[in-house]
């Protein structure tokens, strides 16, 4: 193992796979001599030449289809929204062409595309492009979403996502791009598959489920809770859709208490399915109501205090579980 | 050709019949009047091209080779169908054959074929794809994204318009204020060329020149095809919206009655035997509705199985 | 009151607010010459003019967008999707400029436009043209979202859909077009406010929540469970954002047990949503898990027997309802 | 003119440090390089005319008679902002000097322009709608379909192309395979004209022109200005697609040296004039940190009362 971070944990696993498999090919807008807005893919045209790292002009809805149709003939795209907030002008493609072939042609056309990018809100780029898109994207049949938080997860499951045979969103998180972990070295292969949920801290009191960019929160508040005697357990998701269930209803039955963390929008965000399906499985477990920490239902303001007030944070967070745990 | 365009002709007809029947459900749009057109473009074509169209795609089906026993099991939804009754009208495929779809958003297959052309190219195959879409896609951001990818990557692929003067009740005059169609594609630096759709010839050689010199040099072509269609949009239009003189007048310029014509002005075809490719293609569409009625639904469980694939369980 | 179709009062709806108000006009796929594809806007054309009735192309991103340009310099636009399968290429004008152009100009522009057409499966239309989309526009921050499920519901929420100075989201529901019921007379102003609820009937054994298409079918279950002493509670939604709590909490606290049956796909559905809710406020007075009847989570098939089998269902409902008596 | 093109390039240097010294959030694109292009095409309109624009709107908003305290103190995130503080650099408004936006969605504001000038013709004003966006938004669907209805329904846009040679690190070459730009126009048989932007006078004239014959006759416009931007394409951005000498071939042509240059040939300004001019511009600028500096933020919930408008309330 050793320390590498988030963007370059995304950026292994990119290298990785288009040198294993030819018919992997990165595109998007300024992934290739631009070395990627976020610069995610660095140095990979230099590797791999401008036949396999492709740049595009702005055209997403263009490019995903595009990607849709080299999938179906055989290759297995890599597309990159350069955030997932642009990648509402592709939303069609992304949820009628990618999810339904495989169906509406009887099973003839399998789709193993990847459409990645950074998800959710930044740092005050506003209303138009801080958009939390996991919720809209795992409501639609046929597609699977994961949120990596690590540079482990995110190599893991980048990796996982370009060898599935299906429409895989990636949704990374640009706010921990530099954020580094250990991962594995290159020559151990790290796959990690989807509907696995990760414990990242083990707890008795109260089942903190979070993924993305509230998995850090979540830790760093466990670590404060601590202090005040109460012991918290951390659930990663990592992967949306499928959901891994059981490591969820495991916790929520040891703790007995729950929150969701979300950086998602409240209204049937994430945390509103983890609610359900947690209430319908594991009703008699809960000894107070599940709480949720989402962004307020407001569209994004730009100043960074109301941003702030805006967005999960640790002073909520504290507030819902203390409100579980003497409910 | 002319026994697939009477193919094509006489399987519309009796969709018609049973889907009035309620044998077929949702939407259901024919393509009688538009038959030169994709068989004159299959003809010009290899048969691993890559072809792929919008929902009106029975023809498209049929003319790359998907049998009417497939076609029609299709629209009654059944197991035997050519996407197992999980499509239905709007949304035939058939792999083997090269035909990528049926696709029922306006536009939005045109980027799919920019994908599928980038991968000939990806693997340096010098195979050709056929996009067809209809006159009212033109104005669709999806067609716009994709045709400056096709134009700026230089991907062999011909778009073909199949212009039937109506995007549902809408005249293409009413769409957009350009007096071709064609015009469109300068827009993009694509070459275009408009090609009488009523007549399977024009269509077949116009395109197997284009076909030709994209296979020596991969680059886009743009083809607006003047045709009609001689029903409503869908089954459900009754198509108020144009005069009984306009269909009359195009149904004079009939493709099967034009190729019939020339083959027996040059002493090709007798009547007889012209007969005897109708009733075999009356035969054969009867018998395909025969087949549809008697194949069996999927089990309703099999859905799950068409969420995700599975390499290891197919 | 007399009797009309859900058909006959949208037309209502949108020829008395034409006739209101200059500034409203109405715009979409086929809306003027061909009189809707559904005719929903049969006879307006010759009664209001080309001016105000008018025909696009097919570019639902650029007439939602001219739209949503209309409403900032105060024309009060009403546009139709033919359904809202296809708002899917218009998605960033809906979510993004429409929803947020209040908070990012700063309070300087209101836009006060109606999104209308049927939304969610009709019949055997297969994959692409079966979407359900009102957990997607209700999770955007900014959006109003209401679903009628009958003829007085569809006029009155339309009419003050046309007359709110935000966007609004009316998803009509196509199946119901051709059914009837009582509507007060034209001459009486009818308006329903959004964020009211209605219960259709009452009960007191269980509360089945339902909106659109999914509330004939919970009356008609409601009917078939009197015959075996169940006594159910019909609480239709009718506007999903925002939210009725105060009817669905006091339904919930009289008969202790809850079904949301929702025409929505499972994944981060309404009925989720609900359900947070329910257990968030009222998780005492829950006697039973709360249960979900929705699609099936795979794409729509095209066989009607597997759509049935996709579609929440009178089977499904009564399991369900059981279920929760019993449980 | 030339003291609004002075308040701008003066504005974003102080921007850019400003940014630097982080008092300045999210995405900050500026204008330096680009100032004739706006200030030429309002010096052509009327005020009551409506203009709208991407994302690189700093030198919009100055343009369209919003003060530099207003601009300064949105970038600030303060409640004096244009837009309170709660648009940001990307999201400049000003409703009563009809400056509608700051979108930062590429393309996504075209069909916006196409609603505002389709609401002039409703109610028959004269008023002419001025669209501004990047050579990268032509490659956009929404650009394609507000273009297509601007055309079928005859709009009094000038649609125009601000061409500075790249969006973000692609040129042009690599974006579309058009030779120019404005022969994208073509396709939807829109009038369309080259114009050098680096030059203010060639920038107003030709957009009066054209803003006086859509004034007499309602008709679309489309016009591609050439460009420079000097700085990235973002503060984030060093730019190193593109070559120092490509840069400084441009700054030789900079707009405020040319128009200068023109006014002292003509015996219009004095060295000393300019050095006032520029004085003043500074000055203002300097004077617009202070006030943002020193203005109050919004109170946190104040957020609750921006997403609805209540019309009762406001
Ligand atoms: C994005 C989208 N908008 C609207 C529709 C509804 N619709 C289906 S076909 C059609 C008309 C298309 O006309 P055209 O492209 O000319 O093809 P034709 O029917 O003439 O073959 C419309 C509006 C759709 N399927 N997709
Ligand atoms: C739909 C969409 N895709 C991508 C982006 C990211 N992006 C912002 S600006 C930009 C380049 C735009 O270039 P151009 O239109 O030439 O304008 P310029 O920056 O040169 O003023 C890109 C790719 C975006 N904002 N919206
Ligand atoms: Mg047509
Ligand atoms: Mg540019």
């Amino acid at each position: 193992m050793r320390e590498i971070t988030y963007r370059q944990a995304l950026n292994e696993a990119l290298a990785e796979e288009l040198a294993r498999d030819p018919n992997v090919f990165l595109m998007g807008e300024e992934v290739a001599e631009y070395q990627g807005a976020y610069k995610v893919s660095q140095g990979l045209l230099e590797r791999f030449g401008p036949k396999r790292i492709v740049d595009t002009p702005i055209s997403e809805n263009g490019f995903a289809g595009l990607g849709i149709g080299a999938a179906m003939v055989g290759l297995r795209p890599i597309i990159e929204f350069m955030t997932f907030s642009f990648s509402f002008v592709a939303f069609d493609q992304v949820v009628n062409n990618a999810p339904n072939m495989f169906m509406m042609s009887g099973g003839q056309f399998d789709i193993p595309i990847t459409f990645r990018g950074p998800n959710g809100p930044a740092h005050q780029l506003g209303a138009t492009h801080s958009h939390a898109t996991e919720s809209l994207y795992a409501n639609a049949p046929g597609l699977k979403v994961c949120t990596p938080a690590t540079p482990r997860d995110a190599k893991g499951l980048l990796k996982t996502a370009v060898r599935d045979d299906n429409p895989v969103l990636v949704l990374e998180a640009e706010l921990l791009y530099s954020s580094k972990g250990m991962v594995e070295p290159p020559d151990e292969e790290l796959l990690i598959p989807f509907g696995r949920a990760e414990v990242k801290r083990q707890g008795s009191d109260v089942s903190i489920i979070c993924y993305a960019q509230t998995v850090p929160l979540a830790l760093a508040v466990a670590a404060q809770l601590e202090e005040e005697d109460i012991s918290a357990e951390i659930v990663d998701l990592r992967s949306i859709k499928p959901l891994d269930e059981k490591t969820i209803f495991d916790s929520v039955s040891k703790t007995h208490r729950v929150v969701i963390v979300e950086q998602d929008r409240p209204f049937c965000g994430v945390g509103a399915e983890v609610c359900y399906r947690i209430q319908k499985n594991v009703f008699d477990e809960l000894d107070a109501p599940i709480a949720r920490v989402s962004q307020e239902d407001v569209p994004m303001p730009y100043n960074e205090r109301l941003e702030k007030f805006v967005l999960p944070n640790a002073g909520k967070l504290i507030a819902a579980v203390k409100k579980v745990c003497y409910a | 050709m002319l026994a697939l365009m009477l193919l094509i002709r006489r399987f519309e007809e009796r969709a018609s019949q049973q889907y009035q029947a309620q044998k077929i459900g949702g939407f259901c749009h024919l393509y009688i009047g538009q038959e030169a057109v994709v068989v004159g473009a299959v003809a010009a074509v290899r048969e691993d091209d890559y072809i792929i169209t919008a929902y009106r795609d029975h023809g498209h089906a049929l003319a790359r080779g998907t049998s009417a026993n497939a076609c029609m099991a299709e629209l009654f939804g059944k197991a035997t169908g050519c996407s197992q009754g999980l499509g239905g009208s709007m949304h035939f495929f058939n792999k083997k054959n090269h035909m990528y779809g049926g696709h029922a958003i306006v536009g939005a297959h045109v980027p799919l074929a920019a994908g599928m052309a980038f991968a000939s190219r990806y693997r340096e195959e010098d195979r050709v794809t056929l996009c067809f879409f209809g006159d009212g896609a033109i104005n669709q951001g999806s067609f716009h994204e994709a045709l400056n990818l096709i134009a700026l990557y230089k991907l062999p692929v011909v778009l073909i318009c199949e212009n039937n003067l109506f995007a549902m009740g809408t005249s293409v005059k009413r769409s957009t204020s350009l007096n071709q169609i064609v015009d469109r594609a300068e827009g993009y630096d694509i070459p275009g060329e408009i090609v009488d759709g009523m007549n399977f010839r024009e269509v077949r050689d116009k395109l197997s020149e284009i076909v030709t010199s994209i296979r020596k040099d991969p680059h886009p072509a743009f083809v607006e095809i003047r045709t009609y269609r001689y029903r409503g949009h869908s089954m459900s239009d009754p198509a108020s919206y144009r005069t009984k003189e306009e269909l009359e007048k195009y149904r004079l310029d009939d493709p099967i009655i034009r190729l019939r014509a020339q083959l027996t002005r040059e002493g090709n075809l007798t009547n007889e035997q012209f007969d005897a490719l109708d009733k075999k293609a009356k035969e054969t569409v009867l018998a395909s509705v025969k087949f549809a009625e008697s194949s069996p639904e999927l089990p309703v469980e099999k859905v799950y199985d068409y969420v995700y694939f599975n390499r290891e369980k197919a």
